[in-house]
């Protein structure tokens, strides 16, 4: 008997797409644009609380979770599969939907083609919680393209623009390259270890066991360990890693980037930031640390994959620190406010991506929590910089000066999301910033944090840069009639800015009761992980 | 035991190393430092009030904070003094994870905690610089953050420096100031860490002279040129202020390099006399270094002076990084 | 002689594969022209369905359709009915992919004409607003 | 004891260290009236005469002139070779990286293997 908690959380990416695609047919019904915003709204509360309840259910009762769809057991059926660490990146997404759509109702007020607007936000909140959830590798690439086609969408969502065209056009070609070339990739793997279960794959490259799930197929299929399964491997792993890196932004896969995230509207550029690059990030973790097991590589069966593993983590390290540098100075000479983030999170990106190549418990900690902490600064930033845009109605920082006087509250959120990510004590950006530190001082690579300090200290020009011409610098025309935004923008700004002084200064409790285990689930527990997908195979197989 | 902890963060703030103990010795560190500046020019420097001028200072800085306070129309008010109270009391708590204070804060891994309090200065000013705006604030400022790109890796790599070669020998906690500068003495002894710490004091005195502003760096407050770069718009309790947040800058990162490189009071310990007076001298050579390579030198161009840093200095403390990594201890 | 045909042929063919993926990637990459660098994303994406067709094959034969006839299966008839048939999962995959193919191209197409109807030109190197 | 805890324990020293020192400001400032004089509310500028435009710098120009004196060379090429905006270029870099990893990866796993 299921437990029908497992219900909710397995279907929590397929409801959330059904809430998605009935907007628009309920639109043609109610032609009302304050039910397409309630719609929006809730459709989204309702997908937080089921993240929320997910959320609860694994760090609370059991990890982790495994939801076969139609009942049918992993090797034939898709399964979701979660486990801490994408319940709490799935808690993250839920929370910051649904205050990006309450966001949206503002924002957007004088545009029309609100219900499509609204379709496409909850079908990519869909889309993300289904890339986060799945437990399967063609699904994942599913999800992934529906994650895909909506940014794309929302990108274009001002398409009488040119850089939005240009941007989103760009955009879409590079995303759809990255996509087609995980598909090639995933052939690859099903060609190699004949499956695309995640856990069967995970057990795979750490068992010589002629495992029994090979019912389908010809001798070609029926696959005994061969250490030549290793290059089959290597090169999935290669082309993976590189379609992720495009949906994470890491160089020299970062182009893209700050040309779409400034041309969609402020709230959508808020979520493509701090969420929509973390699903390359939480891709690249799954793919690494789950299914290839880079923490403990004593576990991997081939030493070849031994070396593939390593030399991926290195080039993780090398791409990191080159994306936080380039994007540094970058940074710096922006002068669109919008542009200037989005070179933000590129940097970040990178600090995140060294995290990662560490494979130490310490720098897994300090990747988990800082896409975290980003999530919510960043969201923060570009809200924020919404509500000015929103207000004054450009985006260049030089015209924008003197009107943060007149709104104190959207400037007093947007410097405490500036100075969380620059690192300020005690605001969440340091913690994990000093995480990451340690990890670097402990692996005995000290020299390297010296990167962090000198993008930290370009992105701190950056930031100063917009402070100045925003808050600081005398108005250049009269200002009249400038006030802050109504409650519906500054609540979730609020909002947002609380949860970054609370997870800085409540960090010892949050590392220690959720960022701890979601790294021992992702990367040090690999038995916990496959050993529950395969019990729902041994039970249909009847024991 | 909570009643302890608030004793503890009280007597930090307040007495040692808090404001009282800062403010003796901000005021006697100015006067030392005026009256051997002016000696190095040929000069007799404070002089009337109090005995050989010794109260010049706290003069000083009374009449500037009784002085009216000006704000001009675009500048903020209030914001500046909040910004330089907050850098004021990131020093102070820098100080007291250091074995001067009765009570000191330390733990594993503070010494980023440590980096970070250094940060908040240099914030405060570059944010002064704009809360008044003017063109020559503007370009001093603009030359300060430039400044602070190169400077701050130096600083976080010198720093770092003692803390590993510490650590590696084994004394726990691992990564902290307190543990650090306790036992950084017993290394001036092995031949072979002598020289990462030789190349990182080297480096860090340096990049304290870049983060102070104070000569061959002075570049974004060239007097004669912009002004008072950042501080051009600034007079009164302001600019009391401000010449306060620099003398206890001064103060603190001396303490600090005689603590975490030189030992402090070492090789007697801080309660005997000697180790107080070694304390004193130690610390009065590196102000009277400070000061003499303040004295000496010339004011370099902005470009000059980064591109000095970055072939100069950079490369130092990089090589003294690597060299306390791996050198057997 | 069968078995040195087929097998050339089969080496043969994934060279084929390979080489048009390369020429897919390099249409993208150096053809100016954004129409023509959606026709080389589709022969890309074409590409990487085939290829992934060609993992399910097997060049041994006899080859039979993955459907089986008889409603309760023996042990026998399964395990005779695994050992000849080609994988039915990569076609399961590939519809999917071409669906999904088929939605991002009308995306691309979509966006091209609108950038030719802003911009008046589809010349990559034209539509360069953005950049730095 | 935690550093997480030391760094709240240091940041309430910092904020009441600072609290101190503002509230002498404000005591300062009590007691101190102010003289309404209109020159001395105006900007700085070496007796010119400085309006609210000139005041305010650009942030560009604020910038651009000293990193670009430094690291001229630097932008030259982040910005005229790599981050042109034609999509072109964009992709010969990210495919030179693909084509990179491919080959070093399948030839370690091929030493690995073989080796």
């Amino acid at each position: 008997m299921v437990d029908p908690v497992h219900h909710l959380i397995g279907l929590t990416p397929p409801i959330t797409v059904a809430l998605a695609f009935a907007l628009p047919l309920l639109s043609l019904i109610v032609k009302s644009r304050r039910f397409a915003e309630v719609y929006g709204v809730s459709a989204t509360a309702i997908a937080a609380i089921l993240t929320a309840i997910a959320f609860y259910y694994v760090y609370l009762v059991k990890s982790p979770v495994v939801y076969t769809f139609g009942a049918w057991p992993p090797p034939v059926g898709i399964v979701y599969e979660v486990d801490k660490f994408n319940g709490l990146l799935g808690l993250v997404v839920g929370v910051v939907f649904l205050l990006v759509a309450v966001y949206s109702i503002e924002y957007l007020k004088h545009r029309s083609g609100i219900e499509w607007y609204y379709t496409l936000l909850i079908g990519m909140e869909a889309g993300m919680l289904g890339v986060l959830y799945t437990g399967d590798v063609f699904n994942l690439f599913v999800m992934l393209e529906v994650t895909s086609v909506t940014a794309y969408g929302l990108v274009a969502f001002y398409r009488s623009r040119k850089e939005s065209i240009e941007a989103a056009l760009k955009y879409a070609i590079v995303g759809s390259v990255a996509t087609t070339i995980y598909f090639i990739a995933l052939a690859i793997i099903y060609g190699s270890y004949a499956t695309l279960n995640m856990a069967q794959i995970a057990f795979k490259t750490m068992s010589k066991v002629d495992y029994f799930f090979y019912l389908i197929g010809g001798d070609r299929l029926w696959i005994t360990y061969t250490p030549m399964i290793a290059v089959g491997g290597a090169a999935a792993l290669a082309l993976a890693l590189w379609a992720f890196s495009v949906k994470a932004a890491i160089f020299p896969n970062h182009f893209w980037l700050p040309d779409a995230h400034p041309a969609a509207p402020s709230p959508i550029s808020a979520i493509l930031s701090g969420l929509l690059v973390k699903v390359g990030v939480y891709a690249i973790a799954r793919f690494l640390y789950t299914l290839f097991h880079a923490a403990q590589p004593e576990v991997l069966v081939d030493s070849a994959l031994k070396y593939v593993v390593e030399a991926t983590l290195y080039a993780l390290i090398v791409l990191g620190a080159l994306s936080a540098l380039i994007a540094g100075i970058l940074m710096v000479a922006q002068s669109d406010i919008k542009r200037l983030i989005a070179y933000s999170t590129i940097m970040h990106i990178g600090y995140i991506a060294m995290g990662l190549g560490l494979a130490t418990k310490l720098g897994l900690e300090a990747a988990i929590y800082h896409t975290i902490n980003h999530a919510v600064a960043k969201a923060l930033l570009f809200l924020a910089a919404g509500a000015f845009i929103h207000v004054v109605g450009t985006r260049n920082i030089d015209e924008l000066s003197g009107v943060g006087r007149l709104m104190p509250i959207t400037t007093l959120t947007f410097i405490i999301a500036a100075f969380s990510l620059v690192g300020l004590p005690p605001f969440n950006g340091f913690v994990s910033k000093y995480l990451l530190y340690m990890a670097f001082i402990e692996k005995g690579w000290a020299p390297l944090t010296a990167i962090i300090v000198i993008s930290s200290s370009f992105a701190l020009i950056a930031y100063v840069k917009i402070i100045y011409g925003v808050w600081l610098k005398a108005p250049v025309k009269e200002l009249k009639g400038i006030k802050d935004p109504s409650p519906i923008i500054t609540i979730p700004l609020l909002i947002l800015a609380f949860a970054c002084v609370f997870l800085g200064i409540a960090s010892p409790y949050i590392l220690d009761k959720v960022i701890t285990p979601s790294v021992v689930d992702l990367a040090y527990n690999p038995l916990n992980y496959v050993s529950e997908a395969l019990k729902i195979l041994t039970q249909a197989l009847g024991g | 035991m909570v009643l302890n902890e608030v004793l503890s963060i009280i007597v930090n703030a307040f007495v040692i190393p808090g404001l009282i103990f800062i403010a003796i010795t901000t005021w006697l560190t100015q006067w030392f430092y005026r009256k051997i500046y002016a000696r190095m020019q040929n000069r007799i420097g404070p002089r009337f009030i109090g005995p050989r001028g010794i109260l010049q200072p706290i003069a000083d800085f009374l009449k500037l904070l009784f002085k009216e306070d000006i704000t001009t129309i675009v500048a903020r008010e209030k914001e500046p003094i909040i910004m330089l109270s907050l850098a004021v009391g990131s020093l102070i708590a820098l100080l007291s994870m250091l074995p001067i204070s009765p009570y000191p804060l330390y733990a594993e891994n503070d010494i980023i905690l440590a980096i970070y309090l250094t940060l908040w200065p240099p914030i405060a000013l570059i944010l002064l610089g704009f809360m008044a705006p003017n063109p020559f604030t503007a370009i001093g400022t603009s030359r300060y953050m430039t400044l602070l790109i190169v400077c701050e890796p130096i600083w976080l790599l010198s720093i770092l420096v003692p803390v590993v070669l510490t650590t590696r020998t084994g004394i726990a906690p691992a990564y902290s100031l307190f543990s650090a500068s306790m036992n950084v003495a017993s290394l001036w002894s092995n031949p072979l860490a002598v020289i990462p710490l030789i190349l990182a004091l080297y480096s860090i005195i340096l990049a304290f002279q870049c983060k102070l502003m104070l000569r061959p760096f002075d570049i974004p407050e060239a007097e004669t040129e912009i002004v008072a770069g950042p501080f051009t718009e600034y007079s009164g309790p302001k600019l009391a202020f401000i010449t306060l947040l620099h003398d206890v800058e001064i103060v603190v990162y001396s303490l600090l390099i005689v603590w975490l490189f030189l030992g402090g009071p070492a090789p007697f310990t801080l309660t005997s006399i000697q180790g107080i007076l070694t304390l004193i001298v130690k610390y009065l050579v590196i102000v009277f270094l400070v000061t003499w390579i303040k004295a000496s030198t010339a004011r370099l161009r902005i470009e000059q002076a980064v591109v000095f840093m970055i072939k100069y200095v950079l490369p130092v403390s990089i090589i003294a990084i690597i060299l306390a990594t791996i050198i057997p201890i | 002689m069968d078995e040195v045909i087929l097998r050339f042929l089969w080496i043969y063919t994934w060279f084929v594969l390979i080489a048009t993926i390369g020429l897919g990637l390099y249409g993208i990459a150096v053809k100016p022209n954004m129409l023509k660098k959606i026709i080389s994303l589709t022969i890309l994406g074409d590409t990487a369905n085939v290829f992934m067709i060609y993992v399910g094959y097997r060049a041994v034969y006899p080859i039979k359709p993955p459907v089986l006839w008889t409603m309760n299966p023996s042990k026998e008839v399964l395990e005779n009915f695994a050992s000849q048939i080609t994988d039915p999962v990569p076609p399961a995959l590939v519809i999917t992919a071409i669906v999904i193919n088929m939605a991002i191209t009308i995306l691309i197409t979509f966006l091209a004409i609108q950038a030719y109807r802003l911009y008046g030109t589809l010349d990559s190197r034209k539509i360069s607003k953005l950049r730095g | 004891m935690n550093v997480l805890i030391v760094m709240i324990k240091l940041t309430v020293i910092m904020i009441l260290v600072a609290l101190s020192l503002y509230s002498t400001y404000i005591y300062v400032r009590k007691h101190r009236g102010i003289i309404k004089a209109k020159y001395k509310f105006q900007p700085y500028g070496c007796g010119e005469e400085l309006t609210r435009e000139q005041v305010s710098v650009g942030s560009r120009g604020l910038y651009w002139s000293v990193v670009s004196k430094v690291f001229n060379k630097l932008y030259m090429i982040l910005r005229e070779k790599i981050h042109t905006g034609v999509l072109g270029d964009w992709f010969s870099l990210m495919i030179i990286f693909l084509v990179v990893i491919v080959i070093v990866l399948i030839a370690l796993s091929l030493i690995g293997v073989f080796g």
